[in-house]
C-alpha cells in the first residue's frame, strides 16, 4: 500500500489526506467540478476531478475508479457518507486490484441492512431495542406493496406500541426515519419513509422500533484487525442532537461506570465479532436510566465524531485504519482513557429556523485556537458554502483533564470563534453550552426539543453591535465581488502595531 | 449616518469620527484592520470586534455572538418575505398539498421540499386562504422564492 | 482569587490568560509601549500599558504592582522569563496583599542561587554534578575582587578537571555560562561571565561545574500543593540545544524506563520538598549513559516546554498552578503517560548565520493545523518581529501514539508552516528532524554542533522557487507599507473557488 | 523579466503570462490569491507555495522549504555586505578589539555587541589589515551597518 485514494470531501477528507502524509503514504484527492481548489485538494499529493458537480460526483464508483486507476492508488478510504457503507463500492475496489480501506464488504451488508443487523445481533446475543421487522414479498406494483406493508405495519404496531419509530432497512442517520404517536399517523408515515428510502437508497423496507424517550445515544468505537484482535476503545456519548443528527458529543459518557463499559464494550467487540469484522467502526446502542442498553446499528467506517476518542484514548485511528488495511497489527494497547473530550458540530445552519441549511461565503471563518483545541475544518476564509453538499463544514474538539473543563475549554472556543457571511450554528452551541441539562450531563435524544421548546432565537443586537455594525458600514467597504476601494493595509501586510 | 432593518423596524445609528476612532452613544470604536475593531464603552474593558459587510448586510462578532444587521440604503435587495411560504432553501419540490381556495390554518403543511438530501415541510404562516400557488412537483426554487400566496382572512 | 494579572507578554503570557478566562477568572495583561496591540493584550479581560518601550517595562516591579491594583488583580502570575524567579518580586506581589502564582520567595531564592541550590540538593540526598562553588568575599574593588575569585577559579579548576563549564551563580538559561578547555582560557571566560551576569542579574559570583559531554538534559515536572503533596509528572528530554538554549524537547525521554523514571522521578520530588516547594517547577538533571544522573538545577516556575507533558499526561499544569495558588488541592491524579509528544521552539533567527536573532514584518505567518498539533504563539501574521525581546515567537506541539508518529507528524507540521518576511528556524527544525541522531532518539545537548560541525546552511533555491518569486516579483505588489496597488481580491473576501 | 541576487551572481528568470497563469521555463504557475500559487512541472502533482514581496526581497514558501530571493532592479537597497564586519542585529557595541593598522586572521574577533540580551562576537571574514573602525564602545548600530573595514592583504 503506497498510495491512497480518498473518495470523499470536506472534513474527513482532509484528516484521512494528513494522516496519509504522516504515515510516509502518497494521497490521491478527487474534487467535483464546484470544489476545485477546495482545501482537500490540496492536501494531497496529486488530485483528480471528476465530471460533474455536487454529490452525484462523489457517488460515482466508475470514474472513482477511473481517478484510482489513472493517479496510481493502490487503495481507497471511502471517509464516511458517500461510498462508505455501499457493500459494492467496496466490492468494485476489491475487484480493481485496490485495497479498501474499510471492513468486508460482507460485513457492510450484514450491518448496512438494518433488519439482517437486527437479526444478526439477537443471534450473537447482543440486546435490540424492542421492535419488528417488517418483512412482505414485493409484486412490484407499488400501491399495491404499500398497502400490504402498511397491513403488516399496523399489525406490529401493535405489539410494539406507540410511541414508536418507523425506519428504512437502508437508511441511517435519520433519513427515512419517522415518529408516529399513533395508529392514524402510521400511513403517511410509511409513504413518506418509503419514498425518502428509495431515492435516497432505492431500497423502501422499513422496521418498526419501540420509541424509547430519554434514552441516551450511547456508542461504542471499535478496531479489529486481521489478526484475530477486536478491541474496543471506549465509549461516546452523542444523544444531543437536532433533526436525529448530532451536535455535541462527548467522550467519555458522564453517566459511565467501569462496570457499565466493560459490558457495553463487550457487546461492541460481540457485534463486531459476530460479522467477522476488519477495521474501525462503532456499535450504537440506547442507553435507558436503569443502565440497560440496546444495540441500535453499527457503522461500518470511520466515525464524523472519532476525535473525541482519539483525545481521551491517544490512539489515532485514521492511522489505524491504514495499518488494519496493510494487513499488520494494529498498535493499540491497554484501554486507558485520560480526561474529557467534547466534539460540536459546526453546521452552515439557522438554528432559529429549524437547522435549515444555510448558504453564503465565509467572508470572515478564524477558527478558535489554544491548548486542548482541535479543529477539524474542511473550509478555510474565502470558502463559499454551497446548497449541494451537506453542511457541515467543520468539528470544533477539546481535551480538558474533566468534565467541567472541557465544557469551560469549549465555551471560550465558541466565544472565540468569528464566522462571518454565512449563517452557522456557533451561537447557538454557545448558549447550548450554558443549559442546566448540558452542564449536568443530563443528555438524551430530545434534549434539545424540550430546551428550546419553541425554537431557539438569536440573541438581542445590543448598543455594542450596533455601533460595530454601523462603522464598519460607514468606512469604505470591501464588497464581496472583490473590487476594493479601501486604502486601509491588508492584515497580511500591515507591519505595525497598532493601539487598541 | 446608518440605518438597519429590524424586526421592530428600522433603526438609526450615527457613527460621530473622532480621530482615529469613532463614537457612537456611548461606545468609543477603533478600527484595527479590514475586519477587526476595538470596542470600549459600557465601563467595560475594550475588547475586539469583527466585522464585514456582505452585500446589504454587516456581519459582525462581539463577544462570543454573531449578529447580521440589515442596511436600509439606494439599492438595497429588499429584506424579503420571511414568512413560512417561501422556500427556506434552495431545493426541488417533491409535494404541494393545497390548492387555490384551500382554507387552511397556521402550521398546515402547504409544500413538501427536498433540499440536502432531507425532506422539508413549508407550512402556513398564519391563518386564511391560499390564493396562488407558484410551483408545481418536481420544480426547482430557490432560496427565498414564494411558493405559496395565504391571504389572512378577514371575518 | 478572581482577578489574575499576568506579568508577562508573547505566548506564555497569552497561555496563561487563556487559562485564566477557562477558569472563570477575569485577567489583566500588561504591555510596554511597543507592545500596544499585541496579541496577548487582546486575551486579557482588559489591559495595562506600562511605561517605556522593551523588556526593562515588564521588569518594572512598582509599574507592575501598580497596574494590579488599578485593575484590581487580586492575583499575579509571572510566566517565565523577566521576574519569574526573583524573589524580591514575589516578596512585593505578597507584601501587596495580593496572592503570588509561585512558590515560596524563600523556595525562589534557595534554588535561584545556583550554589545554595548546589548545596541544598547535596544535603537532600539529591546527586549534584561534580563540581566547586567560588565563594570569595568581596571588596568592592572590582578588579581585585576579579583577581581573588580568578585565585579560587584557576585552583578549583585543577580538582574539577577540563573541560569545565563556568558558570554564573545567578545564571540560567545559558546566560553567564562559559565552556572552558584548559586554563587559558580561564580569565577571559570569567571576565565576560561576570559581566554578563553583572549586566543580568546584577550578581557575578561564580560556579565550576565538570562538563559531561554526550549527557542528556532530562527535566522532570513537579507540581505541589499547600495540602502536603507533591508529585512528578514524569521527565522531559531537552537535550537539543544552540547556544545553550532548548529548540527540540520530547516526552517521555527515548531511554527512558520505568525504573529510572521512578528514581529520577523521586530526586525531584526529593528537590522540590527540600525547600518546601509549592506550585509547579521543574528539576533538571544531566542523564549520562550509564543511567547515573545529576542534578543541574531547578527552575521555580513555569517551563517553556510544559505543554509535551501536558499532551501525554493530560495534566493542565497552568490550570494546576491557578488552582494551588488558590490554596486548592491538586486534581492530579496517577501518573499514567500516553503516547509521545515533541516540542520545537519557533526562534526569529538565522541557523545559517550562527542562530543570531532576526527582525522583520511577518508578513505571512501560517501556522500548521490538523489533529495532534498544538501551536502556542505570542504573534500573528502582520506582526512585527522586534529586535528588543526574546526571539522565541512560539511553539509547536505535536502529540501522537508513538515516537516514529511524532516525528512524522512534527515533519508535515513544518512543512505546512509559512512564516515570510522575517527569518526564522523553522527550516533548520524541519532538516534536523531528519537527522540520525533526532531520529534514533541518540540525543545529547552538543548533537546540533556535531550534526551541523560548520553551521546548518539553508536549501538551494531550486526551479519551482525561482519561478514562483519571478511570478510574485511580476505581479503589482503590496508594500509593506500598506498602500494596496493591487486590484486582486483580498482572500478574506474572495467568495469563488478556485481552479487549482 | 525580473533579476535575482544570489551567491553565484545575478540570475534572470522570465515569467511568460499565459492566460490566467504563467509559464516559467518548465513550471506553470497560478496565482490563487495575495499570497498563494499554484505550481506545477517537473512532471509532479501540483502544489501550493506562499510568496510575498518585502521592500526589495521576495520570501516565498515551496515544498516545505522558505527561501529569499534578493530583486535586482532600479530603487533596489544594497543587498548589503553579509561578511562578519557587519552587525548582525540591532545592538550596543560592548568592546572593540582591533585599531586601524591591526593584522588580522579570518575569524578574529573584531568587535564584541550586545542584543537581545547575549553578547554576540563580530568575526574578521579573511584575512587582513583593518583599515577603518566605526564604532566605539558603548554606541549602538543597526543591523547591517558596517562595524570595521578589514582590507585583504595583497602580498
Amino acid at each position: 500500500m503506497r498510495c491512497v485514494l480518498v473518495a470523499n470531501r470536506g472534513e474527513i477528507a482532509c484528516r484521512v489526506l494528513r494522516a496519509c502524509t504522516e504515515a510516509g503514504l502518497d494521497s490521491v484527492a478527487i474534487f467535483a467540478e464546484d470544489e476545485a481548489g477546495s482545501l482537500h485538494t490540496e492536501l494531497a499529493t496529486r488530485s483528480v476531478g471528476l465530471s460533474g458537480e455536487g454529490p452525484s460526483a462523489y457517488l460515482n464508483v466508475d470514474a472513482i475508479l477511473e481517478a484510482a486507476r489513472s493517479s496510481g492508488a493502490d487503495a481507497v478510504h471511502p471517509g464516511f457518507g458517500f461510498l462508505s457503507e455501499r457493500a459494492d463500492f467496496a466490492r468494485a475496489v476489491v475487484a480493481a486490484g485496490l485495497v479498501w480501506i474499510g471492513p468486508s464488504p460482507d460485513a457492510i451488508e450484514r450491518m448496512g441492512d438494518k433488519m439482517t443487523a437486527r437479526i444478526t445481533m439477537r443471534e450473537a446475543g447482543v440486546p435490540v431495542i424492542p421492535g419488528c421487522e417488517i418483512e412482505t414479498d414485493a409484486t412490484g406494483d407499488d400501491e399495491r406493496d404499500l398497502l400490504t406493508v402498511l397491513q403488516a405495519v399496523e399489525s406490529a404496531a401493535v405489539e410494539v406500541g406507540f410511541p414508536l419509530l418507523l425506519k428504512a432497512s437502508a437508511g441511517g442517520g435519520g433519513k427515512g426515519m419517522r415518529e408516529v404517536s399513533s395508529r392514524e399517523g402510521l400511513e403517511e408515515a410509511l409513504r413518506s419513509a418509503r419514498r425518502e428510502a428509495m431515492a435516497a437508497f432505492g431500497d423502501g423496507r422499513v422496521y418498526l422500533e419501540r420509541l424509547l424517550r430519554n434514552a441516551r445515544h450511547v456508542e461504542v468505537q471499535v478496531l479489529a484487525d486481521e489478526h484475530g484482535r477486536t478491541v474496543h476503545l471506549g465509549e461516546r456519548e452523542c444523544s444531543i442532537q437536532r433533526r436525529h443528527q448530532k451536535v455535541f458529543e462527548e467522550a467519555p459518557c458522564p453517566v459511565m461506570d467501569e462496570d457499565l463499559r466493560a459490558r457495553i464494550g463487550a457487546a461492541a467487540v460481540a457485534a463486531a465479532e459476530a460479522v467477522a469484522y476488519v477495521g474501525a467502526g462503532t456499535v450504537e446502542f440506547l442507553l435507558e436510566a436503569d443502565g440497560s442498553f440496546h444495540f441500535l446499528e453499527m457503522n461500518t467506517r470511520i466515525q464524523v465524531e472519532h476525535p473525541i476518542t482519539e483525545a481521551i484514548t491517544g490512539v489515532d485511528i485514521v492511522a489505524e485504519q491504514l495499518r488494519i488495511a496493510a494487513g499488520e497489527r494494529m498498535q493499540v494497547g491497554d484501554l486507558h482513557l485520560q480526561g474529557h473530550a467534547i466534539e460540536v458540530r459546526i453546521y452552515a445552519e439557522d438554528p432559529s429556523n429549524g437547522f435549515l441549511p444555510s448558504i453564503g461565503p465565509l467572508a470572515v471563518f478564524r477558527p478558535p485556537t489554544g491548548p486542548g483545541v482541535r479543529f477539524d475544518t474542511g473550509v478555510r476564509e474565502g470558502d463559499n458554502v454551497s446548497p449541494s453538499y451537506d453542511p457541515m463544514l467543520a468539528k470544533l474538539v477539546v481535551h480538558a483533564p474533566n468534565r467541567p473543563q472541557a465544557l469551560a475549554r469549549m465555551r471560550r472556543a465558541l466565544n472565540d470563534f468569528v464566522v462571518l457571511g454565512t449563517t452557522t450554528n456557533v451561537s447557538f452551541l454557545r448558549d447550548l453550552l450554558d443549559q442546566e441539562a448540558v452542564v449536568g450531563g443530563h443528555t438524551h435524544t430530545t434534549l434539545i426539543d424540550e430546551v428550546y421548546p419553541s425554537g431557539w432565537t438569536a440573541p438581542p443586537v445590543g448598543e455594542a453591535a450596533r455601533a460595530v455594525a454601523a462603522c464598519a458600514a460607514s468606512v469604505p467597504p470591501r464588497s464581496v465581488s472583490g473590487t476594493s476601494s479601501n486604502a486601509e493595509p491588508s492584515p497580511f501586510i500591515t507591519i505595525g502595531r497598532r493601539l487598541p | 449616518m446608518v440605518e438597519f432593518r429590524t424586526p421592530e423596524g428600522t433603526v438609526e445609528v450615527h457613527p460621530v469620527p473622532d480621530g482615529r476612532s469613532w463614537i457612537v452613544g456611548d461606545h468609543r470604536l477603533t478600527r484595527l484592520d479590514d475586519v477587526r475593531w476595538s470596542v470600549e464603552g459600557e465601563g467595560r474593558p475594550a475588547r475586539i470586534a469583527h466585522a464585514i459587510r456582505v452585500d446589504d448586510d454587516v456581519w459582525l462578532h462581539v463577544d462570543g455572538r454573531v449578529h447580521r444587521l440589515s442596511l436600509v440604503e439606494p439599492g438595497a435587495r429588499s429584506g424579503g418575505a420571511e414568512g413560512g411560504c417561501t422556500a427556506p432553501m434552495p431545493g426541488a419540490v417533491l409535494e404541494v398539498l393545497v390548492s387555490v381556495g384551500d382554507e387552511v390554518e397556521a402550521g398546515t403543511p402547504l409544500v413538501v421540499m427536498e433540499a440536502m438530501k432531507m425532506e422539508h415541510r413549508v407550512m402556513a404562516p398564519t391563518d386564511g386562504t391560499v390564493v396562488a400557488v407558484h410551483v408545481e412537483v418536481g420544480g426547482r426554487v430557490l432560496q427565498g422564492q414564494t411558493l405559496v400566496d395565504v391571504e389572512t382572512d378577514v371575518s
